[in-house]
């Protein structure tokens, strides 16, 4: 069946064989089947090497001194941030902010953005989709300053329903949205959400934690006001990530963390705050993570992301259609059902066999996949499961992985069953 | 996979089909405590009565049940665990759990943390749970058993402290 | 006179020379004077390959999941917090919580400690010494919750005048306090603040961020309650950094950055926030950097800290002695005389020489000093000056650095003065 | 050294040393404005006044003075600066700035951003301020010398504001 399938699929628009020499895990853990880059991507040797080559070369606090390798640090970072806003579409980099992850990003927004400019009476939007980084950080606020929280509803086909939008929009401040369920994979309509809540005056707040590493970004396109990122999940290091906001946004907004790298001038009574991005980077910066992410984008739009999203829908459809051929109504996958609506991930259920178990079975075969409430629990309350079995893919998986992940579900149900 | 078929034994998979003491009691007389492993998203609420609760240490459990849901691990631990403890009086009750927790390598003081560490053997008999050894092979499944008693432990005081 | 005054020291408890070979930078950068570890360290090939071996071998996202991958990077993960909570003198490491730097670790005691314990009527003590990153949070919640700010000020010796220390701390809640100043090097009594602001019934937040890399630190011993520190000044990389608390403070203090992993439980109407460590870490941790960070705990540990610390009272103390028998009253060197009230750093004013000049001219023979206000604005308005020239020395740095520096100073003057 | 000596030419040397329209201005009839460079801590206070307020971009500058500290590449620009602009029109010091931005390599529509970036010629001759052409090849050294001219920008602003 495989063969089949393979032999009807149109040409994969990546290597992933080739992907995966660039990785140095694949080499020192053979025969691993990971299938969990929603959660964290692996890293291909040109970002290891990137970082390397930065602490070997130029390491020095940035910004602040007038000596070379103080000069040749601070070019790696701005030039690394020069690349990664033109990555989404950004042409002015002082408005991309680097975080910590992208749940410091949402956190900026809610902190920065939400406590100037929410309070008693007013409204924000989120939706079933948003994981809680999306989540918590708004009700942490709502808490404090009294407005309301409202939702956008899942439909039965693992789409937004859209059906009460205007409602629910209406005299509301800020619609938060995730770009790609990290989930279910559902792909919302963004464009379409943010002209609504534009129309309605609120501002866009999107997760594109999902979508930024598996599909072209341009925040122009996307006409969104705020968009927050992670590194990690797009072959980048851990320990950074990014905001990218409206320049007149990032400038009316108060700071954020407070400390040096984000004042103009202290004194006993107070403070002035820095220019752009500095004013929202306190303390001193993730620089070789920069540079790491940097390099990530740079191996990304080497492969091209139309080839990226491309490779991912084919991985998508041929895992929806081999599993459903293979184990029939032993299997349940969650969300949209055609794989140009969905990204990357897929939620299952196979049998009755709680997630959790059937990952420990699938481990003994190196298949890795998540099991758990993917920080997602308004949503798996929606779908009336505790946890779901997600298995995602990457540039460097193939439909081989996804015919081993075939294999250790037929292995496990045989396990269980005994 | 031995070590598999050692941590999924059959008495744990038939208490996780055939849950004991699955369902709810009235509170009050009843106390409800409701546990989470944000690991993996179970979720345990133990129902907890017991005859007398002036009686502090010697009370006895009289009534038990279980709900949420979870893995095979937490639901059988949780399914052996209402069995253990009816009948017997809190101080026994937590003699067991500190055996239980000896037993998943847990040390004294770690009640919260439950981090894993080499330890010396449980001092009590614990008949059935003892099918749950298997598990201190999968680091990350000791939360998976140890979730209920956490729970009945956060019950038991509560039950006190009125 | 460099000659005699080698012949006169003790015999230095380090190996210069042989640690430089271990940093990468020395030798990539051949002849460079690198005196600016105050601002960020350098990093040891032992830490670049613990973060390179974790990418390659064990990288996936931690806590979440049941395979054996992402059991050995939470094993890596927390394997770090231990040691570097030992490091510090803590054997409960859930009460060492990963943040991006040390500003961040501040701010969270300001935001999350400081919003729920602090109002009208109160007040916090500062000290002249403070960084921007101990003073600035502050002062953000200050502005909203209108508490007092007070302040400890410098005595003429460089020291903090303590003459009026009780009315200072009388009725305050906290007393904000730097472990070792990065501008002037004075080292406080930091136990006999303590327990006279426990007397008032002040809490503790140490500023370790120069005191940790450069000396033995055991909170016991310093009885304070707050701890923050930075990984990228002790030989460890950027992007995190550290906050110890006494347990009982963190469980009483709300959560800070909201979203996963922070949370037991999250429906439309609010959420549960998760036990410690993980109520304080929002969002995919810095995973690798925490692998480093412990690599570096482990680093310095081989060589010793009193050793770290015996290396550099004898560095401070040639440094003081032979710049001003070179350079007599065209040198003056700020804060205190005696080395070993002082830690590893130097700001001087060299004639009339702007710092950011001198710095510049330095540059050209490969000295790296950095100019500025070293983000401690109150303290430079304090010692009446815009900025200093700054010299700062570590585990990797001996007399010849010096020698150079003084040689370099020489140039500069002669340049000026054409 | 020749780039260093292409940097500190004499005549920046002689106006760090001396320079020109020290001082400070009552406000009113003056305007004061004060930047800061946040990397090196240097600050520049300009107070300005004009001949006309109302006449807006055709206002005569009709006095400057320099307050504030700094190394000798801020200083000497400010110095220069001020001798520069006085006895010239808002609109005249307004394409100087243009001129002397370019020189420092800076686009339009950076004004703000200050960064470096290859650029063509200035338009207008610049004079003494030509001294300062040595600093593009230290391009963390632009921030010091463009300092009073953004500070100037703001002290027009606020002056034509009011
Ligand atoms: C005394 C002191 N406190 C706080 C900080 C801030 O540390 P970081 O920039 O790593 O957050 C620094 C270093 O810049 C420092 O020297
Ligand atoms: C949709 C979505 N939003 C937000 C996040 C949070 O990202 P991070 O953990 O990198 O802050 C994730 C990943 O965990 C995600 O998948």
């Amino acid at each position: 069946m495989a063969d089949i399938s393979v032999k009807d699929a149109p040409a994969d628009p990546l290597s992933p064989e080739e992907i995966r020499a660039d990785f140095p895990l694949f080499a020192n853990r053979e025969g691993i089947v990971f299938l969990d880059s929603a959660a964290s991507s692996q890293k291909p040797i040109q970002v290891i090497e990137a970082m390397d080559h930065y602490y070997a070369f130029d390491h020095s606090n940035v910004h602040r001194a007038a000596y070379d390798l103080a000069e040749a640090a601070t070019n790696d970072m701005e030039g690394a941030r020069q690349r990664i806003a033109r990555f989404i579409g950004v042409a002015d980099s002082a408005e991309l902010i680097f975080t910590k992850n992208a749940t410091e990003a949402l956190n900026l927004v809610a902190r920065s953005w939400g406590a100037a400019n929410l309070g008693e009476g007013d409204a924000i939007v989120l939706t079933q989709l948003e994981h809680h980084a999306n989540i918590v950080p708004w009700q942490q606020l709502a808490a404090e300053k009294g407005f309301e929280i409202r939702w956008i509803d899942l439909a039965d086909d693992g789409m937004l329903d859209l059906s009460d939008l205007d409602r629910i929009l209406d005299g509301a401040k800020l619609l938060g949205l995730t770009a790609m369920s990290n989930v279910i994979g559902t792909i919302p309509p963004v464009r379409l959400l943010t002209d609504a809540a534009h129309a309605s005056g609120a501002l866009v707040c999107l997760d594109g934690c999902q979508s930024v590493p598996h599909m072209p970004t341009d925040v122009k396109e996307l006409d969104v006001d705020f968009l927050a990122f992670s590194s990690h999940k797009m072959c980048g290091p851990t320990g950074i990530g990014a905001l990218w906001a409206r320049r007149h946004l990032l400038e009316d907004m108060p700071p954020f963390l407070g400390g040096g790298g984000m004042i103009l001038d202290v004194n006993r009574d107070g403070f002035i705050p820095a220019g752009l991005p500095s004013k929202f980077e306190a303390g001193t910066p993730a620089i070789a993570e920069a540079v790491g992410f940097g390099a990530a984008v740079d191996y990304l739009e080497s492969l091209g992301m139309d080839n990226v999203r491309a490779h991912e829908i084919q991985l998508t459809s041929y895992a929806m259609r081999s599993l459903k051929e293979r184990f029939g109504s032993d299997i349940t996958i969650h969300g949209p059902a055609e794989p140009d609506q969905r990204g990357a991930v897929m939620s299952m259920a196979y049998r009755d066999i709680h997630p959790h178990d059937l990952s420990q079975v699938l481990n003994q075969r190196q298949v890795c996949i998540r099991p758990g409430h993917h920080c997602a629990k308004p949503l798996m309350r929606y779908l009336g499961v505790g946890a779901t079995a997600r298995a995602s893919w990457y540039i460097y998986n193939d439909t081989n992985d996804i015919d081993l992940l075939g294999d250790a579900l037929e292995a496990a149900g045989e396990f269980f069953s005994i | 996979m031995s070590d598999l078929e050692d941590l999924y034994r059959e008495i744990i998979l038939d208490h996780y089909r055939s849950p004991r003491n699955r369902g709810e009691l009235e509170t009050p007389p009843a106390h409800r405590a409701e546990g989470f492993n944000p690991l993996c998203g179970d979720e345990i609420v133990v129902y907890l009565e017991l005859d007398d609760e002036s009686a502090g240490e010697d009370a006895v459990v009289s009534q038990v049940r279980i709900g949420g849901q979870g893995c095979s691990i937490s639901q059988s631990s949780a399914s052996m665990m209402s069995a253990a403890i009816v009948g017997k009086t809190v101080a026994e009750v937590e003699e067991l759990t500190r055996s239980f927790k000896a037993m998943m390598s847990i040390h004294e003081g770690e009640l919260d943390g439950d981090e894993a560490m080499p330890s010396g053997q449980p001092g009590e008999s614990l008949g059935d749970l003892e099918a749950l050894r298997g598990v201190v092979k999968f680091p990350v499944r000791i939360k998976c058993a140890t979730l209920s008693w956490n729970t009945l432990a956060e019950g038991i005081e509560e039950a006190l402290a009125d």
